[in-house]
């Protein structure tokens, strides 16, 4: 499964590119969050994964009695899941405006503060 | 004794959310689909559900299990009618073979709002 | 969304998933659940009753802008955090706790606090966007 | 009293700083009275400097240090001997004069106090540098002269000319100093000091380095800038736009021979070498006829000073490149000789130019009838200039043949050089201080008036102070020139000044070019026409050359800079994946084994390939998909599918807020949505192909280095903490949750803090609308 | 008031199930919790009753349960086999239900049914559309939804 | 516990987000919080650093939890000159915002956002843990994407899909490459890192885990060839945001740089030698963008890249001279680009245009205002002995020590253009007689501003100029800290020593 | 073949092969309607998957999970029902 999760980690991280490189603001945005998707598996995966095992101690027991799985990497994709969301809807809210005063999806139109002047 | 309850309960389930699943390729139109989706899947799942609750026996997690087929009873039609209706309004075909549309016309177009035209029949 | 029955559905939704939310949120120590989860449900109730009864009730059910929990979910977490500092001299965001166990909730401490401050964090924050969204829509 | 008195050197260089921060808060109020009380500044230095003659006289040489940033070496280092007095004593001298002739010249300027400022903090500057031992604070002050310069060049800075002149001396001269930063720090690197004093026991050590030719070439960039040499001297005729006397105070009597100081001062440590002395005397040669020939083509008064001035500099330098002590000797005095008379013929032009209202030579005429005390100054300064006896010019050029014709084989030819020199400045120089004054005073002029004896004692002073030296040449002789030559490393014999040595084949020389020159000067009429014909062959000249590649320069940047920030963002992110593919790549290519322990590896399960398989597509369809919505709701999938994996993989807290946040960003997004345009396919298919391809190639990146990283054995200390004391320390049983808000509490802590912000953002990015009223 | 009261028990009731608890504090917490939460969002809201009559609302469970899982059978088999049997179309259906509760619950179950689909309610409440799988009859249709569901419903609730 | 004051900077900034929020609805409350916090939070700062040089290096266990477990809080020498820099720099753009900043944009919340960006900066340079350390990046971005946005004008929010796009990109990898070393060593606590990630075999991957570090961080402080969202963006929000974006944030990613080739990934010659590479192109691409714009905002946000590329130098260089050249080019820098871009605002408000064809005349003007203005130019510049010139010996010598000329004529190249553009600056914008520009409606032209407006806006200016004199002029206190930084990074055992007390 | 085993490898399989099914129909469309119905419906199968899940892993923690995706599903569909009427009305 590792094999498999790494290769899908690979697909996240390449469509994501693949998005940010369109020139629609929408597709860009997708683009950052398939790509932020993908490094969010990534850390579960280089954290090694444990099948069913979830870090919770048992009742009445104040210790695992069990194999269980890290908990540290799931703490962190939690935090950069949260975090992420954060930043997509202030993304999301972005296109809006930017569609509003730009008046276009498209990328490509959006690069009169790089002009010389 | 309880194994035979799980498996009947769970295999029952799996086969209706299967059903749903066929179902939704199979069905030729929009509302069919739905209907066939809210009904079959809603039963499949509280089966299953069920199987779970009867496997743990444990007062707290029944009781979730039950939660979770209260939500799914209470969001699921909803469901089903919010999207059906707008399938409506964006002009989703019904099936060739539909007999009747008696939706038909009655929703303004502007404001959605929807005719009951009662008194006309009554006329 | 002029619907009835999503309207009368959300009314009693709403109650129920606040309810759940709060159960999420106590019970996130022990079990799958906590502030941020919490929270989210609890403002998925009021999303649901704003689609279902339009912004304008909903923010009168609210009484208060949202807005206002994020720094209230700020101050909780703050004074969770700080509360080590001034009680016992001990680090920034050190857990204190009370003797005696609730049911439920399990040990009351400084971590429950901040959880709760999270809670409220999450609520502000989702309902100003979802909010803010909706209304510029 | 020694103490104070050492002190007081540094003292008298912050003088001159402190006297310009004064102006800055309370020039406006001095205006009137400024003038005259500002030229006590540098007369009161003058006398201070002075007193120590007697000292240096002596052979001593009096230095001090002032510790300032001794971490890095560097000090306020100063060093009074004989070669600092002279310049002292000049910018000192000289200054003052200029200080009193400003006073009526720029009378009643609105930005009088400012130009003392900036004179102010240049008489410091230059002192700082005349001064130093160590070389970083020579640089400092180097750099200061440089600046102030700028400020005094671009002192009309309304005129575009002004401005543009200012900013092209600043890049020569700046450019020669960032040089002379990096000679000296290389320098003191091999030398192992800072401190030019301690150099000297090092000479060997310096130029046996591999490093000599780097220092020396710095040194001589720093200095051939500065000091205006060929090709580098075409700053100096434009700036003459500033006002005269800073014409002739930094531009003809003290800045521009900071170069010529700078080589003198690096003669002791670096000199005598090949390479030094050849490079200089080929320099200086070739400045000094280039400059001087140049000054046949001229008809503006400034113009023809300024090179004669570049051509004088150009005959220190060749004579710090002959390096005898005779040519030494010759350049200690030539410095003083040109400083008196280059002074005066600028400032008598300054006057001539402030009352006739004209610099132009083929104009002025007879103006000893009404400005004759000017007249008689002019004629003075053209005598020493011409190198006439008894004048001190006399002694000078003197000395030049001495050094020349006592230098080995080349001697003739680099004397013939001199006298052409010489006799092309002589005409240059009653240009300036003869012609004007002769002849038939026009009409136009009849009403010009002798101005305030402000304006024309100093030139007289400096005037008869040439002819005086000469007379007597004594004064200077054993208090400055012998300490200023021993200084330089030549201790040898006993220098005599005297005017008069006999009939000997020098006089004969200096005979024949003040004959030569004067024929020359009446046979030649500076006029138009020759200032024309030499700007034909502007094109080849360096400036134009400079100017040409500075243009061509702007044009590059303009080219790169448009080529690296085009405005397109994709570029950008192909061009940092690029990066970050062939770095990155190359490393992995490099180390990697390409064994993966496949044992270790979970076993594949019908419903998680399944679930992967549904992701995959799931993925391939928000990419490929022309629907916009369909993307988003296909996101949904994706998310669910990632929740999945959550939940196989023991991690439920993770699928439950994936699965809510998924969910919860597809609803943001299709609240969105309905506002925007359809989705566009704007690039073309070789553009997708180009981008597939460096996409999988990336993705692929990752995929070996997350297959990398997992057969490398890891064992975390921090999971077993946390699981024995989730429950007994932290009082949590969900240990993850326990994490959360308990062992990483801020990092959750932090993440409230961004949601905050981020509802801020997304509430302000909505609701603030800047409308014309309250944009501004 | 009763029916707040009612619900607040119905609430507290449902945090005790939720929890798992049947310590005395937690039936006093959850009716606390309760008590705020309505509290919190009764600003505004009109009377709203909750189920009076246990038994027979447990006999419509069981009926619902009845009709889900035969309704179900049937759509299963069209949806098995290779043929289509439905007629399907969208009837109107006049309503006797007349508050909001009553309309909603009724529009629910039938959308729960298999083969049936509540699309929307007029906004004059007096008709209910519904899309069905099986409309041979209309007439028959309209009767069955009317003697099934709506009679039983409006038993419970009124 | 002396050891409290470590998070205080923290704490401080935190709580005035927090009761600024709670002010939403009056700007008259929020601007005295910020004002007031500001000071505070200096005053903090300086018990920090003071604290720090008598001390040494402190260290905090957030939680109590004992390292590596926890989130431990390190404030060296380093970490405390960010902290104090942070607090100057916040102190004078809070001030310039009250007298800038239009009413509209602080009514939506500008104030509380610019204290969570000075919290997170603050953060960023305390916390010894590499992933808080990106919780705190992204802390930091999300409240720089909010004030780069506030007020949502076309090129605003043209310069922010760049800029956001760019940075959150630059997350991403770092994300990826925290994911990388979670997986090689189980560990976030950075000291526990150094010793875990020496003891690795693999080099390859400890290598492609730096490279990532770098392009994270990278893109971040503006290197080439991953600064493009700079020039795009840092010009069109409000001068009192480009301020601090131009003063703090990209020394964030310089900061972080320094900070993980120093502590974590240390002595690998390979990437020194890409950093060298990096830095002078850096230096060069910068000095060529500058050299082409007439807009000043725009160069000055090319000259930040220019000179970024002077600090990542002292890293490549790597020796202890070179490292606290890179740590006083760092001080230099953040106080003279925060002021630059105020004096960018000041000018913009006598004369409503950023442009250099359009400006002119306001040495005639304001005497000593220009005079005022020149001293963040001049120390820019590094006309010494004016701030940015110490830094540049020790950046020249050590370069010539290892026998690189490139560098070293990078080093003069990216000088010369300064002083060339400045001078070009200072001859357009002051010199230049003034032209008459049509007058912009409801605009508040500086003559037309109370006398509490005018000190609002120049105050800070002053402040800062003050500052970078004393940089300049009092270098040997600012080298010896430089060089305490210096040490204590080259020899990562210390901070080691004191975060795992081993 | 133990109730584990029967879970696990025949009614696990055959839920996730429901999915694909769904997700077929998920990637067929027609209309946007379809993808949500469907969409709705792979959370519901997701629901149904974990709680098999649960049962064979012994691990009620998962139901949780469950409990969660029910909950929020439906603002999804709510969500997109929503913006489908506005789109229309604005058009
Ligand atoms: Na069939
Ligand atoms: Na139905």
């Amino acid at each position: 499964m590792e094999f498999l999760l790494a290769i899908l980690i690979g697909l996240l991280y390449a469509s994501g590119l693949y998005m940010m490189l369109r020139r629609s603001l929408v597709k860009l945005i997708i683009g950052l969050i398939l790509l932020s998707n993908g490094a969010n598996l990534l850390i579960f995966l280089l954290g090694r994964i444990t099948k069913g095992k979830p870090p919770i101690i048992p009742e009445e027991s104040y210790n695992f009695l069990d194999a269980y799985a890290d908990p540290v990497p799931q703490a962190l994709i939690l935090t950069a899941i949260v975090i992420s969301f954060g930043l997509q809807s202030f993304a999301i809210v972005l296109i809006k405006r930017a569609y509003k005063v730009v008046k276009t999806d498209d990328l490509d139109q959006m690069n009169s503060t790089d002009e010389f002047s | 004794m309880s194994e035979i309850i799980i498996g009947t309960l769970a295999t029952l389930g799996t086969l209706f959310v299967l059903l749903a699943a066929i179902g939704v390729i199979r069905m030729p139109d929009t509302y069919l689909r739905i209907s066939v989706t809210t009904k079959a899947a809603t039963l499949g799942i509280g089966l299953i559900l069920g199987a779970a609750a009867v496997y743990f026996s444990d007062i707290s997690i029944t009781s979730r299990v039950l939660a979770i087929i209260l939500f799914i009873l209470l969001t699921a039609p909803v469901g089903a009618h919010l999207i059906g209706r707008a399938s409506y309004f964006i002009g989703v075909k019904l099936w060739k073979k539909s007999v009747i549309d008696d939706l038909e016309g009655k929703y303004k177009k502007t404001t959605h709002e929807l005719k009951s035209d009662l008194e006309e029949d009554e006329d | 969304m002029k619907t009835i029955i999503l309207r009368t559905a959300s009314d009693y939704l709403l109650p129920l998933l606040l309810l759940f939310s709060i159960f999420i949120l106590l019970r996130g120590h022990y079990l799958p659940g906590g502030g941020f989860v919490g929270g989210l449900i609890a403002s998925i109730a009021f999303v649901l009753h704003a689609f279902a009864n339009g912004l304008e009730n909903t923010k009168n059910l609210l009484r208060l802008h949202p807005g206002y929990l994020m720094p209230l979910g700020l101050l909780v977490a703050t004074l969770a955090g700080l509360s080590p500092i001034f009680v016992e001299n001990l680090p920034f965001m050190t857990g204190i706790w009370f003797q005696e166990p609730l049911p439920v909730i399990g040990m009351i401490g400084s971590a429950l606090f901040f959880d709760i401050g999270v809670y409220l964090v999450v609520i502000g924050v989702s309902l100003t966007i979802i909010f803010t969204i909706t209304e510029s829509a | 009293m020694l103490l104070t008195l050492y002190k007081l050197m540094l003292i008298a260089i912050l003088t001159g700083f402190l006297f310009s921060i004064f102006l800055v808060f309370a020039g406006k109020y001095l205006k009137g009275r400024l003038a005259i009380l500002s030229a006590l500044v540098p007369l009161g230095l003058f006398v201070y400097f002075l007193n120590f003659s007697k000292r240096i006289a002596n052979g001593e040489v009096i230095s001090q240090t002032f510790e300032w940033v001794p971490s890095l070496g560097v000090n306020l280092g100063f060093t009074l001997d004989g070669v600092s007095l002279i310049f002292a004593l000049m910018i000192t001298g000289i200054g003052f004069l200029v200080f009193a002739y400003t006073a009526a010249y720029l009378k009643g300027h609105e930005f009088l106090d400012r130009f003392y400022g900036y004179l102010g903090i240049f008489m410091a500057a230059m002192l700082g540098v005349v001064l130093s031992d160590n070389i970083i604070s020579l640089f400092v002050f180097w750099e200061l002269t440089s600046i102030s310069s700028f400020f005094l060049i671009g002192f009309n800075n309304k005129e575009e000319a002004s401005r543009k002149s200012a900013i092209l001396a600043l890049a020569i001269t700046g450019t020669g100093g960032l040089l002379l930063l990096a000679g000296v720090l290389i320098l003191g690197n091999v030398a192992g000091t800072y401190s030019i004093a301690e150099m000297l026991s090092s000479k060997e050590v310096i130029a046996d380095s591999a490093h000599y030719i780097l220092i020396v070439l710095l040194i001589f960039g720093a200095a051939f800038t500065k000091s205006a040499q060929f090709p580098f001297h075409f700053w100096l005729p434009g700036a003459m736009k500033a006002p005269t006397p800073v014409s002739t105070y930094l531009h003809s009597a003290t800045m521009v021979k900071a170069g010529v100081y700078l080589l003198m001062r690096f003669t002791p440590v670096l000199g005598s070498t090949e390479l030094w002395n050849s490079t200089l005397i080929i320099v200086g040669a070739t400045t000094m006829v280039y400059a001087a020939i140049h000054t046949i083509f001229r008809t503006d008064l400034k113009g023809i000073l300024a090179y004669s001035t570049i051509s004088a500099l150009g005959v220190l330098v060749f004579l710090i490149g002959l390096g005898t002590q005779d040519a030494l000797l010759a350049a200690c005095v030539f410095i003083l000789v040109h400083a008196l008379y280059k002074a005066t013929l600028f400032l008598v032009t300054g006057i001539i130019d402030h009352e006739t209202g004209t610099r132009d030579i083929t104009k002025l005429a007879g103006l000893r009838k009404v400005l004759l005390p000017v007249a008689i100054a002019g004629i003075l300064a053209a005598i020493s200039n011409a190198g006439i006896p008894p004048s001190f010019g006399f002694l000078g050029k003197d000395l030049i043949y001495e050094a020349t014709l006592h230098f080995g084989n080349s001697a003739v030819l680099l004397t013939i050089l001199a006298i052409v020199t010489n006799i092309l400045l002589l005409y240059a120089g009653f240009l300036a201080g003869i012609k004007p004054f002769t002849g038939k005073l026009p009409t136009t002029f009849e009403k010009v008036h002798l101005p305030s004896f402000l304006m024309w004692l100093p030139p007289l002073i400096l005037a008869t102070l040439g002819i005086l030296i000469g007379l007597f040449p004594s004064i200077i002789q054993g208090s400055l020139i012998q300490p200023a030559v021993t200084a330089l490393g030549e201790s040898g014999s006993e220098i005599q000044l005297k005017l008069w040595h006999g009939f000997n084949l020098i006089l004969a020389l200096s005979a024949t070019t003040i004959g030569v020159g004067a024929l020359l000067y009446f046979i030649m009429k500076p006029s138009q026409k020759l200032e024309n014909g030499i700007a034909k062959l502007e094109f080849i000249a360096p400036q134009t050359l400079v100017e040409k590649f500075g243009f061509g320069f702007g044009k590059f940047s303009r080219f790169t800079t448009g080529l690296i920030q085009n405005g397109y963002l994709r570029y950008y992110v192909s061009v940092i994946i690029l990066f970050l593919v062939i770095l990155t790549g190359y490393t992995l290519i490099q180390n990697t084994k390409y064994v993966f322990d496949y044992d270790s590896f979970s076993v594949l399960t019908v419903y998680e390939v399944l679930t992967v398989l549904v992701m995959i597509v799931g993925i391939l369809f928000t990419v490929f998909t022309k629907s916009r919505l369909a993307a988003v709701a296909a996101m949904g999938v994706v998310g669910l599918a990632i929740s999945l994996i959550f939940v196989y993989y023991s991690a439920p807290d993770l699928a439950m807020t994936q699965f809510s946040i998924d969910t919860l960003t597809v609803i943001l997004f299709v609240l969105v949505l309905y506002k925007l345009p359809k989705y566009l396919n704007f690039s073309d298919y070789k553009v997708r192909i180009k981008d597939g391809v460096l996409s999988l190639v990336f993705g692929a990146l990752i995929t070996v280095l997350a297959l990398e990283v997992l057969s490398e054995p890891q064992g975390s200390q921090l999971t077993d903490y946390y699981a024995e004391n989730a429950y007994v320390l932290a009082k949590g049983k969900n240990v993850v949750n326990v994490i959360l808000v308990d062992f990483r509490g801020i990092d959750t802590f932090m993440e409230i803090a961004v949601l905050t912000i981020a509802a801020i953002g997304v509430f302000s990015l909505l609701k603030l609308r800047l409308t014309s009223k309250n944009r501004r | 008031m009763r029916s707040k009261f009612l619900s607040n028990i119905l609430l507290t009731l449902v945090w005790v199930a939720l929890t798992g608890s049947f310590a005395l504090l937690n039936f006093v917490f959850g009716f606390i919790l309760s008590f705020l939460i309505l509290w919190v969002i009764s600003n505004g809201q009109g009377e709203s009753k909750y189920f009076k009559i246990l038994p027979k609302m447990i006999s419509f469970i069981f009926f619902f349960l009845y009709e889900l899982f035969k309704a179900n059978l049937q759509v299963a088999y069209d949806v098995v086999t290779p043929k289509f049997y439905m007629k399907p179309g969208i009837v109107k259906v006049p309503l006797d239900a007349k508050t909001n509760m009553e309309i909603t619950l009724l529009a629910n179950l039938i959308s729960l049914t298999p083969g049936t689909l509540s699309l929307d309610v007029s906004n004059d409440r007096k008709v209910l559309y519904v899309h069905a799988m099986y409309v041979s009859d209309k007439e028959k249709f309209i009767k069955g939804i009317k003697q099934g569901f709506e009679k039983r419903l409006l038993e419970i609730l009124r | 516990m002396i050891q409290h004051i470590v998070l205080y900077p923290i704490i401080v900034q935190l709580l005035l987000a927090i009761l600024l929020l709670f002010s939403w609805n009056s700007i008259k409350i929020q601007k005295l919080i910020s004002a007031g916090g500001s000071i505070i939070s200096l005053l903090v700062s300086i018990g920090l650093i003071m604290t720090v040089w008598n001390e040494g290096t402190l260290t905090i266990q957030s939680g109590g939890w004992e390292a590596p477990f926890g989130i431990t809080f390190v404030a060296d020498a380093f970490a405390a000159t960010m902290v104090l820099l942070t607090a100057i720099s916040g102190l004078a753009v809070s001030f310039f915002t009250v007298g800038t900043i239009l009413k509209a944009r602080l009514k939506f919340g500008f104030l509380p956002v610019l204290h969570f960006l000075f919290l997170g900066l603050n953060g960023a340079f305390l916390t010894g843990d590499i992933f808080n350390l990106y919780v705190w990046f992204e802390i930091i971005i999300i409240s720089s994407f909010v004030l780069i946005t506030l007020g949502g004008e076309k090129k605003q929010i043209e310069g922010a899909v760049k800029y956001f796009t760019l940075n959150i990109f630059a997350s991403v990898i770092f994300l990826t490459a925290i994911a990388v070393l979670y997986g090689l060593t189980g560990s976030l606590n950075m000291a526990d890192l150094a010793l875990k990630i020496a003891a690795i075999e693999n080099r390859g991957l400890d290598e492609v885990t730096a490279i990532l570090f770098l392009i994270g961080f990278g893109i971040k402080a503006a290197i080439f060839p991953l600064y493009f969202w700079l020039p795009a963006a840092y010009h069109t929000p409000p001068p009192a945001v480009s301020a601090v974006f131009g003063g703090l944030l990209t020394k964030v990613g310089v900061y972080a740089l320094i900070r993980v080739f120093t502590l974590i990934f240390v002595g690998d010659v390979f990437l020194e030698n890409i950093i060298l590479v990096l830095a002078g192109f850096t230096i060069v691409a910068g000095a060529l963008g500058a050299l082409t714009q007439n807009n000043i905002a725009k160069v000055f946000s090319y000259l930040i890249i220019c000179h970024i590329g002077f600090m990542i130098l002292g890293l490549g260089l790597y020796t202890e001279a070179a490292i606290a050249a890179a740590i006083f080019y760092v001080i230099h820098d953040i106080v003279v680009k925060t002021n630059l871009f105020m004096v960018g605002g000041l000018i913009y408000r006598i004369k409503g245009t950023y442009s250099m064809r359009d400006l002119g005349g306001i040495y005639a003007k304001y005497p000593l205002l220009s005079l005022l203005m020149i001293i963040p130019l001049f120390s820019l510049v590094g006309i010494p002995p004016f701030s940015g010139f110490w830094p540049k010996l020790s950046l020249i010598t050590e370069s010539f020590k290892i026998d690189n000329y490139w560098l070293i004529a990078a080093l003069l190249f990216g000088t010369f253009i300064t002083l060339f553009v400045i001078a070009r600056l200072w001859a357009e914008v002051f010199w230049k007689k003034g032209k008459k520009l049509p007058e912009i409606q409801n605009f508040r032209y500086y003559d037309k501003l109370k006398i509490e407006k005018k000190i609002e806006i120049v105050g800070p200016i002053l402040f800062l100029a003050f500052i970078s004199l004393y940089i300049g002029f009092g270098a040997e206190n600012i080298q010896q800290l430089a060089m305490r930084v210096g040490e204590e990074l080259m020899n990562n055992q210390m901070y080691i020593q004191a975060v795992l007390g081993k | 073949m133990t109730l584990y085993d029967y879970l696990y490898y025949i009614l696990l399989p055959i839920l996730s092969f429901s999915i694909v099914l769904l997700f077929i129909r998920f990637l067929k469309g027609p209309s946007i309607v379809d993808r949500v119905i469907t969409l709705d419906l792979l959370i519901t199968t997701g629901i149904g998957v974990i709680a098999i899940y649960s049962i064979t892993t012994n691990q009620p923690t998962f139901l949780d999970i469950a409990m969660i995706l029910a909950l929020i599903a439906f603002l999804g569909t709510v969500a997109f029902s929503y913006y489908l009427e506005k789109r229309n009305k604005n058009e």
